[in-house]
């Protein structure tokens, strides 16, 4: 089973040579920190930067540069700043290849929930909606299951949507999986996870066809 | 040159009123116009409307409005910064609108620019898109989303000069150009209000004609929400 | 009878202080040599400059600074330069105040033509089908009547429209007019003209009440 | 950084086809992509349909690939300057699709920005507007226009960088920050290609993600197409 760090680990070797990437808040973050260095590979941050880099060492943060999770970040040689008319304009336009997100639900139609519990728990969208009903290429970092155990990749989503029909790819604690027009199909375990955890886990239908490895990260 | 400077933020405020729809730039604590807003509190105005991408924290930005129930509705993108926010809202004390932080800066946009309405993909077949109209083109879906109506914009920038020339800095740029021009006033404040003449024409984000007002800001707190940092080694 | 710059000059004493202006090409350039020198006026042209200034002086024009008509210029302190998106937000937007242009023809109702002859001649409409349909203020400068005589203020435009309903007021060669819900409203006479050479040079109807007074350049 | 540096105007024409669809920028002779038009007449490239605010002069921009019979279709808001194009559009050897400046440029931004469609009010009643739908929104009638669909736009800046980052001089900004990846390709040509790093990143009109490829151009001739000058007294 991995941890936020392991689900990290892996999406990262999800990340091409040339791809433009949005990180959402929460493990999606932590990705950028095991992005393979021999390839060349641009953060975006929808409050208006392109080319972030780590975090500033310590008495050298900037009130004025942060990251969409408000987070003092510095930035790279070739970045840079703009609006976020423009930053949408990046994100709507399919300029970003590569949108990596977290998510409370996920169906396995490939809806996505992350925004809201009613009467309970409302942050708002953020810049989420935007992201998954344009990205091409989405993938979305997840705890297969909640803190009672009951599974988050569902038949139909039961929170109020993100967006529809717009996941292609989950990285959880205990799997790879894709998102196919018939199902969740399995792609990895996570280390010491067998097919039959995963099955347990996921609630919406799941494929699995022959032997399926091991991640490796 | 047209001159667009007042003295100060009182003078910068001139015509607000209980009811008033405004728009606040900023994104969480960054960028946003620290004196418009810590004077709103101060004139205690009423039944606000408020577009803004994020609510502040407890105690500082519009959080500062919720605290005194200034405002009636916000429209907003991202709240979850805000347990007062929270809880006005769970309780019904406040009418929230959540809109989709692409949208809510193209309805903006479109505001200050003659657009009265544009397709967007963002919120198809979500809550959102309730009561909206949604219409295909080239095979996918869309909703259509209108331009905001506002009587007021605060903006904060770097630099700005009595011209109305404004330049923001990094990412405290985010919403407060596109609400420059998207309200009847739009009331700019600076850091340092610098002579007309040493801008570089080439270099102003936001040209004057969009601006009503504009003033030299001051004690800018410039809070940072999540100071997060690396050791040297 | 006013000729080109005669127009121009009364057309300037339409500009008040604080006025953004869009000036169009041919009599509406000449214009801002004219605006009273003790009001703050900014022109805007819609290929991206506000705050234009004089021409450039001999062996000072620069290929990269120009006007709508591609005409060198210079800037005042305080301009800017944008691009076209943004320079018809300004228009589009309404924050332009008065906007100054030629026409073909106008016709009592308000329309107006101006960018193409069917078969004969099609330069295009440029920025002007946007400026019409945006400005609230907009001033017509034209020539009261045609090479042959005809009058160019109509019951109904007989070219292709560039606009509908639009035009506030004309400034010709012989008088000054309002367009009204009624017609054409004549305010001023050009110096010498009198109303019945005015009526006569006028197709659409014309409206004069009272005495006209001769206008003040 | 990704890198998006080509050897030379060859290299960043590479997959131009006969019948394609170009985006080109420049308002007048005022910032157009000198070298990119040049090397389009040399390869002989037909079929085209050009998208650009004007058509270039006899001799020179546009003009050029207009004299060799390249352009299939120019879309367009003023082409008053090019005595040929007017001839070849009268004869009806060339298609013409003129739409107003503000609309042009958006139809771009539109492309640019995912948008499929918007309203404007540019040419209601008139034959711009003929088979196009109209709609009121608060009172006054608006036309939907439609985002571009383009294979190649080509945009000259005046520096750049290798990461694709452009700043524009003056007025030659124009059209060209709308068509930066408003087209499945964006090649851009710039006066100076300067080290990755040495541009503000605050300062950037134009960041590299909208860009596929750069080049540094050479022999700009930037013509003048209205020298108006005033005398030294």
């Amino acid at each position: 089973m991995l941890d936020k760090v392991g689900i990290a680990k892996r999406i990262a070797k999800e990340v091409k040579d040339g791809y433009y990437v949005n990180l959402g808040i929460g493990i999606p973050t932590l990705v950028a920190n095991y992005v393979r260095d021999d390839i060349e590979v641009e953060f975006q941050s929808e409050n208006g930067v392109l080319g972030m880099g780590p975090f500033p060492f310590e008495g050298e943060e900037d009130a004025d540069i942060i990251n969409a999770g408000k987070q003092t970040i510095t930035t790279l040689p070739g970045a840079s700043f703009f609006d976020s008319s423009m930053s949408f304009s990046m994100i709507r336009g399919k300029h970003v290849d590569l949108t990596i997100l977290g998510a409370m639900e996920v169906s396995e139609e490939g809806d996505i929930a992350n925004w809201k519990i009613p009467g309970k728990m409302v942050k708002g969208m953020g810049g989420a909606m935007d992201l998954v009903a344009s990205a091409e290429n989405i993938i979305v970092a997840m705890m297969h299951t909640n803190r009672e155990g009951e599974s988050k990749l569902l038949k139909k989503c039961s929170l109020p949507l993100t967006g529809v029909g717009c996941v292609k790819k989950i990285v959880s604690n205990l799997a790879v999986l894709e998102v196919t027009k018939d199902g969740f199909k399995l792609l990895e375990r996570a280390p010491g996870v067998s097919v039959e955890e995963i099955q347990k886990a996921t609630e919406g239908h799941l494929i699995v066809e022959g032997t399926i490895p091991e991640m490796k990260l | 040159m047209i001159n667009k400077e007042v003295a100060n933020v009182n003078e910068a405020l001139i015509g607000i009123e209980d009811g008033m729809t405004l728009m606040l730039g900023g994104f969480g604590l960054c960028g946003i116009p620290e004196n418009a807003i810590n004077a709103l509190v101060k004139m205690n105005v009423k039944e606000l409307t408020c577009i803004s991408n994020n609510a502040g924290v407890d105690d500082f930005g519009l959080g500062l409005l919720l605290q005194k129930h200034q405002i009636k509705k916000m429209i907003s993108s991202y709240v979850g910064e805000n347990d007062e926010f929270e809880r006005q809202m769970l309780s019904g004390e406040l009418d929230v609108e959540l809109v989709p932080q692409g949208t809510l800066v193209e309805r903006c946009r479109a505001a200050q620019s003659g657009f009265p309405a544009f397709y967007t993909p963002a919120g198809f077949g979500t809550e959102v898109a309730e009561g909206k109209e949604t219409r295909e083109f080239n095979g996918k879906m869309y909703v259509l989303e209108k331009a905001f109506d506002a009587d007021f914009a605060f903006v904060k920038a770097w630099k700005g000069d009595a011209a109305g020339n404004l330049i923001f800095k990094g990412t405290a740029r985010n919403f407060n150009p596109a609400m420059c021009g998207a309200a009847k006033i739009t009331v700019a404040e600076v850091e340092e209000l610098v002579p007309v003449g040493s801008l570089d024409p080439n270099q102003i984000h936001i040209p004057g004609i969009f601006i009503q007002r504009i003033f030299q800001g001051n004690n800018y707190e410039k809070r940072i929400e999540q100071r997060t940092v690396r050791k040297k080694v």
